[in-house]
């Protein structure tokens, strides 16, 4: 696989000719935080953050997407058929995506696409999608990357990974993705030893960087309904103000509603992000509501993350230890002490 | 790629009201592309999701059987947003169909047994497609003996009136029909709740399967009259009810623990649910 | 404001000993530097968790909202304003609490703090009475308290209780020469184009998560008008328009009982300062009706009253 | 907030006050629609991805 290197500048405009072949997004800065936005002259990509406040998620899987659209039209031959979408699936790359972020993607799928059942949109998204990640040299207070299968190096769900080296990027080409996408990409030079040798130490310096530990190693065996009843539900949840902050900032939270919108005669069938701490979620048509209370919420988000997921796909839990919902609960609810919680149950 | 939230065009071909308060109707459809019909092949015990552009989908029980060819039928209570548009829609207007959604009865474990089948209400719908599926020539030689008990609130709010007077009449099938209460002098049937029926018609379990489905206080009652018959919880099967919108157990709403009831479900057995986390 | 911190926990205590609430409700100390979380205790064994500084930013009112107990709370200005609006507004009884006055010298903004150090990461904060140390992996800074105040707090002239059954220490002087509406003056200045601009711009980061509606107290209705689905009031997507029908609509249901606390600013995980919607009704109800909300137990809040003889023309 | 002026109205009517319902309903219909159609806070089809 290609590995090359890159003086900040010269990957700079070798993203810019990338143009012509990918939908670039890149990190750039928008006020107190950064968010990926499409490449073009008015941005500067910003790659000197540690994360985007909004995880990359929506790059695959749109907060809102029509997802079909239909004529109520009587007069038309196909009033009420409800039809496809035109969709985009040009080539897309996500330049600076963090492993942790790269790594939810692969946490998420097999909700999407598994045996059964496979989401045309998602999986389209995904797979048209080259994500050029970057490794953290330096991982904030709340990253736990480490403690759920993950590192601030982690190659896990990316096509190439950068590494700051100071003035320049080193990049490694990871999958055959990864290999076009260096191939269209102008510039650079074949890297060498010291450079190779210079990314191996900053990977192994950031994995001992990551002072957060959290112990996912229990979950699996317990019990589901022990786990369900467990007496500190209450003392959870009291703070929560039932937002959906913690879910719709995690790159791995999952949930959606479809409504139809409807103006005129056209009607979009659309889907949208909902969150499993809206009472609304669960509120069947005769009134009564399974998870009417705020404890039976929080109970269920931390459940589905931590003991649903992992008893349904053996695939670990349903975290990539991105810290988001840690530092944005404005109740300060704390994944981490809560997973230790279940954990030691 | 198959798209699994893509609707079937179906157009509707009869309607006929159930229910003396008009708020169950029976709706047959046809498939507007006769290849569809071909490719929404169900088993009893599934469901699908009714799609009225505009206005949405909502997930209802199969009544008809797959030995019924031409056409399938739901029996639909106007509950929500979109039950209520279906109720004021026409024969002849257009929608749309998804499915075959969830799993089915046990058919497999149920073959060679006898078959008790308990209704309740408008729940009563996936098990008039077990009863027509199980009656069908093809089929009745599979089962040993079928029992049915099935009760509404009044003679008024019973389904199917006219297939139940009918199985009423057959030696191959034992029919306890039931009403809370009535006045109507002419009630030929019986008078009770579903659990006391059941309690007096229902006095075997032997090498029997038992498919419950109804009202939740019925549920709650019917379960311990069939522990006490000698039904084991693995022989008890119930079929769950909850808010769904994808069907195909990705949208995150209806679980039950780590299982999806559109998915993994509807149908579980009561061993099944004792294991699960009460939260339904 | 450290130093309530005994006072509060020995409260605490002695109302439990002398079976005078069920509950307390206060804040702890959170994972994170500049998060304070709120708790519940139900025992005087845990009264050490209690805990009060400068980083107390939720409003602990929402979690009083219809409860049945006896109930003992700490409250400031703000927080004690909000609970004379769920009295008088019938979402809990006066005989039900027991509140503990905080007299308050405001909160610290902590997205400003972030601002000055760079958005380096904080790892700790230090309260000296009237300035506060951060530090980092490889910074330490020290900031005047009075220079990085929540904005709410910068414009606040009741920082002491209204309603309390003790108080952890004296009065603190109130603000009395702020410019509370600098900002709403601005823009009543704007023209309609200039205005829809304005409030279209500070809403576009936001990802409809209604950490802004759930983090305020006066938002405690069984079913939200965003989530009513028969009618259909607001659509569900990220669409502008609904987007901002939200924001509006949010807004309007607080005239008149709106205590400026801040909550919803602070809360907000994209930075919206959606306290400029708020604020003009604030100052339209006070300027107009002369009317602060949450002063007192003895007047019916502003949109109960209506007198058909208002000299006022733009009704009619 | 940017909506333009006379396109809001606000009034007191009970419910006794038919009469004064429909003079209302009316001068407000006569006045927005001499404003011309809205420029603002009207939905378009959803801007969505």
């Amino acid at each position: 696989m290609t590995e090359k290197i890159y003086t900040k500048e010269e990957w700079i405009k070798a993203l810019s000719g990338l143009k012509s072949f990918y939908n670039i997004f890149v990190p750039v800065r928008d006020g107190d935080f950064h968010t990926f936005k499409a490449l073009d002259e008015k941005k500067i990509p910003d790659f000197n953050f540690q994360n985007t406040r909004l995880s990359p998620k929506s790059l695959v899987y749109p907060q809102s997407e029509r997802i079909f659209a239909y004529t109520l039209d009587e007069d038309t031959p196909d009033a009420n058929i409800i039809k496809e979408s035109e969709k985009d699936y040009s080539p897309k790359a996500v330049v600076g995506i963090r492993p942790c972020d790269a790594h939810a993607f692969q946490i998420v799928r097999p909700n999407f696409d598994n045996p059964e059942y496979q989401d045309p949109w998602w999986i389209q998204r995904y797979e048209s999608t080259t994500l050029v990640g970057l490794g953290c040299n330096a991982p904030g207070s709340t990253c736990f990357c480490t403690s759920v299968g993950g590192g601030p190096f982690s190659e896990k769900g990316l096509d190439a990974l950068l590494y700051d080296l100071g003035d320049t990027f080193l990049i490694k080409a990871l999958t055959e993705k990864g290999e076009a996408f260096l191939e269209n990409a102008q510039g650079g030079k074949e890297a060498d030893d010291a450079a190779l040798k210079a990314g191996e130490d900053l990977a192994a310096k950031a994995a001992n960087k990551i002072e957060q530990k959290i112990s996912i190693d229990k979950l699996k065996d317990k019990v589901q309904t022990e786990l369900f009843d467990a007496p500190f539900w209450d003392d959870v949840a009291f703070a929560c103000i039932n937002c959906g902050t913690c879910t719709y900032l995690c790159p791995t939270c999952w949930c959606f509603d479809i409504q139809d919108e409807v103006l005129e005669k056209q009607g979009d069938r659309i889907r949208n992000w909902d969150s499993c701490m809206f009472p609304l979620f669960t509120l069947h048509g005769s009134g009564h509501n399974p998870r009417a209370k705020k404890v039976q919420r929080v109970r269920q988000r931390f459940m589905h993350k931590l003991k649903y997921y992992v008893d349904k796909y053996n695939n670990g839990v349903q975290c990539s230890g991105c810290g988001r919902c840690v530092r944005n609960c404005p109740a300060n609810i704390d994944i981490r002490e809560v997973c230790e919680l279940m954990n030691r149950l | 790629m198959e798209n699994p939230y893509l609707p079937y065009p179906v157009r509707i071909d009869k309607i006929i009201t159930e229910t003396e308060d008009r708020n169950l109707k029976t709706f047959r459809f046809v498939f507007l592309n006769p290849k569809d019909e071909e490719k929404f092949s169900y088993t009893p015990g599934q469901f699908a999701e009714l799609s009225i552009a505009g206005k949405g989908e909502s997930p209802i029980g199969i009544a008809s059987s797959p030995t019924e060819k031409g056409h399938i039928t739901f029996t639909v209570n106007k509950v929500g947003l979109v039950t209520t548009h279906l109720h004021n829609m026409k024969e002849g207007d257009v929608m749309g169909i998804r499915g075959p959604l969830g799993n089915w009865y046990p058919w497999e474990e149920m073959e060679g047994k006898n078959v008790v089948i308990i209704g309740g209400g408008f729940a009563f719908t996936t098990l008039r497609s077990s009863i027509i599926y199980m009656l069908h020539p093809e089929n009745r030689s599979r089962f040993k003996d079928i029992s049915v008990v099935y009760g509404a609130r009044n003679p008024g709010m019973l389904l199917y009136k006219d297939e139940l007077a009918e199985w009423e009449q057959r030696d191959d099938i034992h029919m306890h029909i039931t009403v809370d209460g009535t006045d109507d002098p002419d009630w030929k049937y019986n008078v009770g709740f579903v659990p006391t029926i059941t309690e007096q018609k229902i006095t075997s379990a032997d090498d029997a399967i038992a498919i419950v489905c109804g009202p939740p206080i019925m549920i709650k009652f019917t379960q311990p009259v069939l522990e006490k018959v000698g039904f084991s919880p693995e022989r008890i099967i119930l079929s769950l009810e909850m808010r769904m919108k994808c069907g195909i157990g990705m949208c995150g709403r209806c679980n039950i623990g780590d299982k999806f009831v559109c998915k993994d479900g509807p149908v579980f057995s009561l061993a099944q649910l004792k294991n699960m986390p009460q939260e339904y | 404001m450290l130093e309530y911190v005994e006072k509060i926990r020995k409260t605490a205590g002695k109302l439990f000993e002398e079976d005078k609430v069920d509950v307390f409700i206060g804040y702890k100390k959170g994972s994170l530097p500049m998060m304070n979380q709120p708790v519940l205790i139900s025992n005087a064994d845990q009264v050490d968790l209690l805990h009060w500084d400068s980083n107390c930013g939720l409003n602990l009112c929402n979690y009083l909202t219809k409860r049945t107990d006896r109930i003992g709370i700490v409250a400031n200005g703000c927080n004690s304003r909000n609970i004379v609006t769920h009295i008088t507004e019938n979402q809990i009884s006066r005989d039900q609490l027991y509140i503990v006055g905080i007299p308050c010298k405001g909160m610290i903004d902590h997205r400003a703090v972030q601002r000055a150090v760079k958005q380096k990461e904080i790892l700790a904060i230090e309260e000296q009475g009237n300035t506060f140390t951060v530090k980092g992996k490889d910074f330490e800074d020290t900031f005047n308290k009075n220079d990085y105040l929540q904005r709410n707090c910068l414009v606040c002239t009741h920082r002491n209780p209204v309603i309390f059954d003790e108080m952890v220490a004296p009065p603190v002087e109130e603000q009395i020469e702020v410019d509370t509406y600098k900002d709403v003056k601005q823009i009543e200045g704007m023209d309609p184009e200039k205005k829809w601009n304005f409030f279209t711009r500070i809403i576009d980061k936001c990802i409809r998560c209604y950490a802004c509606r759930n983090a305020c107290p006066l938002c405690y209705c069984p079913t939200c008008f965003v989530d009513e689905s028969n009618p259909q009031w607001v659509g569900k997507s990220s669409d502008p328009i609904d987007t901002m029908t939200f924001h509006i609509l949010r807004a309007y249901h607080c005239a008149g009982r709106c205590t400026d606390c801040g909550a919803c600013e602070r809360v907000c995980p994209v930075g919206i300062p959606m306290r400029q919607f708020t604020k003009k009704l604030n100052k339209d109800a006070q300027e107009l009706f002369s009317w602060e909300a949450g002063l007192t137990l003895d007047q019916r809040p502003l949109l109960d009253v209506f007198q058909p003889d208002d000299y006022n023309d733009f009704i009619r | 907030m940017g909506i333009e002026p006379g396109r809001l109205h606000f009034s007191w009517i009970s419910s006794a006050e038919a009469t004064k319902y429909v003079d209302v309903a009316r001068e407000v219909a006569k006045e927005v629609k001499a404003l011309g159609p809205a420029k603002h806070f009207i939905k378009k089809r959803a801007e969505v991805a």
